[in-house]
């Protein structure tokens, strides 16, 4: 068992220093979230009532644009190395080494992500409940979208173009956006939002268990 | 007493037929050679004998058990190196010995810079492996050589981009391995590459097809 | 069992299979297409609220049950030919994710012209219309990577993981867009649902999606055969079948 | 049947198209239902013929 552990330690503690060392994609990714944020201030007006009922919203949208973009880098540098191969043919199983990569991208994009965001909310002074609801669903919806989007990062590994993988992510994250945007609503109208966190969780759960089994199995038929 | 072997394998690939109806059987301290020239399928059937790749018919036996059904068995007592070495070129020699050392899953601890002297490139522990040359890298990669425990190895064009010093160390640990029971598969597009162990041969031309 | 699935799934049993059942089933869908036109058009009474306008269910709610129901046929055979690596299914999966898609985008449109009439704007964001736009959505991404790949039988098998996540998705996305849109609009009393109508209405619907089963399974019989001859075309039936 | 005629006998035909005054939205539903049904029908004959043309040429210039 503890074997097990180790390798997915390894296997994890490589990605992270992998990000951190080619600081690119990890800075590319923020500053593209950060430049989409600012954008719609300067469009509607910093001032204008509309702009604190959509800010959560733009917050939103941006993670998920960015999320979007940076799903491409789990599997890429592998599979252009070709060390996606001794991933696959290895002794422990493939569901363990692609989940520790799943992991290992979210905690180098989702986490500052939601940090950020965080900030911004602070800046653009939102009030503490909408921050809250802000949190708890970036908490619960950025894992849903590093899952989901291993899959189809692994579906569309080395094509040309990477509009595919948003293509294929969009619509399958219409319902975390939705959840999410409704809690953050629900939050500044003062009301509960527990319905709404308990459909994420759900929905996290569900992504946890069945994502990495497809993006091993995904990454098999990628391969053969 | 392991033993390793293949059934009437076939292989099409856009239609064109690689190889038919190949049957071979390797014991222990056997050694293969597949030679043949540039896209006559050798990489192919290394991967498909390795189940990276399905096979378009046939099937693969390790011990007589299907490699497909018990694949995480049979997958603990191989090696594969494809073409590309597979190391990351963002960390340091060392590091990526050391996923390689987590990945062969061995548990004795080793010492890197031996292995390092023994492959011919000493002392580049700290050296990123982005600030070495081709061939140093392709060193790095078969230090895998070194480190896994593993039975059954699959090598693709193991001596290619190496100088004949480094062909020589190679050669010296793949005769060294069969001879304490390991298998070796081995791809090359010369024509005899190890010529001091008996080994078996399977020539893949087009006059398969 | 399992050697009729095996036998069933060779492709030349199915060519020959496919070239003589597409006659009938052609047949079929001629004449219940023209039972269902001429039920809804002429004999079924105009609806006491919104007059003839709502002749337009004849087309969106078939088209909208198609769609889903190819969606889910695409799932089944993307999950049979993962599990089974059979060569047909795949071929189904493939020849079948157009007609879907076709089958969805007129949904979405007679869906928005018949909301025109009813409620003046031609799109309305109604839950059972924001979920087929996502599910166009999702075949579009189906067949964009499909034609991504140059091999079709890694395309297939990658396909099909992607529309087991889409099938596992869409009571997700079903459920979050009806919680959306209850939440925003309040209870639409959509004309869209399946009113409880008279018989005379009733008989041409279930005729018009007879018509739709039927113009589908002969369009993918069709198209199976064209990809089929693809898949073979060095093996020696094709051959002969091609000089004849 | 009598249910049959009767359709027939009480709509005259310019009232039927003018559908109760709905008539192009009737019309334009299924017009653009006709095209689409249409398209996809005529495209999958039209492959399978462009296939089966594919494969007689490419079986003619290996013979040669």
């Amino acid at each position: 068992m503890l074997e097990y552990i180790n390798i997915f330690y390894v296997i994890f503690k490589r990605d992270l220093t992998l990000t951190f060392r080619e600081k690119t994609d990890f800075i590319n990714s923020l500053a593209f979230f950060i430049i989409i944020v600012l954008l719609f201030p300067l469009t509607f007006g910093s001032k204008s009532e509309l702009l604190n009922t959509i800010i959560p919203g733009i917050i939103w949208i941006s993670a998920l644009l960015a999320t979007c973009l940076s799903l491409e880098t789990i599997f890429r540098s592998d599979f252009e190395d070709g060390s996606i191969e001794q991933l696959v043919l290895n002794r422990y199983p493939l569901i363990l080494l692609v989940s520790a990569k799943i992991l290992a991208h979210w905690i180098t994009f989702g986490i500052p992500i939601i940090v950020i965001s965080l900030t911004l909310g602070v800046i653009l002074s939102l009030s503490n409940e909408i921050m809250m609801a802000l949190f708890i669903t970036l908490i619960l919806g950025t894992p849903i979208l590093s899952l989901l989007g291993s899959v189809m990062a692994v579906l569309t590994m080395g094509l040309h173009g990477s509009m595919l993988l948003s293509i294929l992510i969009l619509p399958l994250s219409m319902p975390v956006l939705i959840f999410s945007t409704i809690a953050i609503q629900n939050a500044s109208l003062g009301l509960p939002i527990v319905a709404e966190t308990y459909f994420l969780a759900g929905i996290l759960i569900l992504a946890i268990t069945l994502a990495p089994i497809a993006a091993a199995s995904a990454l098999r038929i990628r391969l053969s | 007493m392991s033993k390793f072997s293949i059934n009437n394998l076939e292989c099409v690939r856009q239609n064109n037929i690689l190889f038919q109806g190949l049957n071979i059987t390797i014991k222990d301290h056997g050694l293969l050679q597949i030679n043949g020239a540039n896209g006559s399928g050798k990489s192919s059937l290394l991967q498909i004998c390795s189940g990276l790749i399905e096979p378009t018919a046939g099937e693969i036996l390790w011990n007589d058990k299907n490699t497909k059904k018990y694949r995480y068995e049979f997958q603990s007592n191989i090696l594969y190196l494809g073409h590309t070495n597979a190391i990351k070129s963002s960390l340091t020699v060392e590091e990526n010995m050391k996923v390689m050392h987590a990945m062969a899953g061995t548990k004795s601890k080793i010492d890197y810079s031996i292995i390092l002297e023994k492959i011919g490139i000493p002392n580049t522990n700290e050296i990123l492996t982005c600030n070495i040359s081709a061939g140093q890298k392709r060193r790095v990669g078969l230090t895998r050589l070194f480190i896994s425990k593993s039975k059954l190895w699959f090598l693709d064009e193991p001596f290619n981009a190496l100088d004949e010093q480094g062909k020589k160390i190679i050669e010296k640990i793949i005769i060294k391995h069969c001879k304490n029971g390991g298998i070796v598969f081995f791809t090359t597009h010369q024509e005899m590459e190890i010529n001091n162990y008996p080994l078996q041969n399977i020539h893949l031309g087009n006059n398969n097809a | 069992m399992y050697k009729w699935i095996h036998q069933f799934g060779s492709p030349k049993y199915f060519y020959d299979i496919s070239v003589r059942l597409s006659k009938w089933i052609a047949i079929v869908c001629a004449i219940s297409f023209i039972g269902g036109l001429y039920g809804g058009l002429v004999l079924a009474p105009a609806d006491y609220q919104q007059g003839d306008s709502f002749r337009i269910i004849y087309l969106h709610v078939p088209a909208a049950w198609m769609s889903l129901f190819v969606y889910l046929v695409i799932a089944f055979s993307g999950a049979v030919s993962l599990i089974w690596h059979i060569k047909i299914t795949d071929i189904i999966a493939r020849a079948s994710a157009p007609i879907g898609a076709s089958f969805t985008f007129l949904a979405l449109v007679t869906g928005a012209i018949w909301g025109k009439p009813m409620w003046g704007t031609y799109w309305v964001w109604d839950a059972r219309l924001t979920s087929e736009l996502i599910l166009l959505f999702l075949y579009l991404g189906y067949i964009a990577l499909q034609s991504a790949f140059s091999d079709k039988r890694i395309a297939a098998r990658a396909g099909a993981i992607l529309v087991l996540i889409g099938v596992i998705n869409i009571p997700i996305i079903h459920y979050s867009v009806e919680w959306w849109s209850t939440l925003h609009q309040g209870p639409t009393i959509s004309k869209l649902d399946k009113p409880s109508i008279h018989l005379t209405m009733l008989i041409p619907l279930l005729l018009m999606v007879l018509a739709f089963k039927t113009f589908y399974i002969t369009t993918l019989l069709i198209r199976a055969r064209s990809e089929i001859l693809e898949y073979e075309y060095n093996s020696s039936w094709v051959k002969k079948y091609v000089i004849k | 049947m009598n249910i049959i005629l009767r359709g027939l006998k009480n709509m005259s035909l310019n009232d039927f198209f003018s559908m109760g005054g709905y008539a192009v939205y009737v019309w334009s539903a299924y017009g653009i239902s006709f095209i689409v049904l249409f398209l996809n029908i005529i495209l999958a004959i039209r492959n399978e013929y462009k296939t089966l043309n594919e494969i007689k040429k490419r079986l003619q210039n290996n013979k040669k």
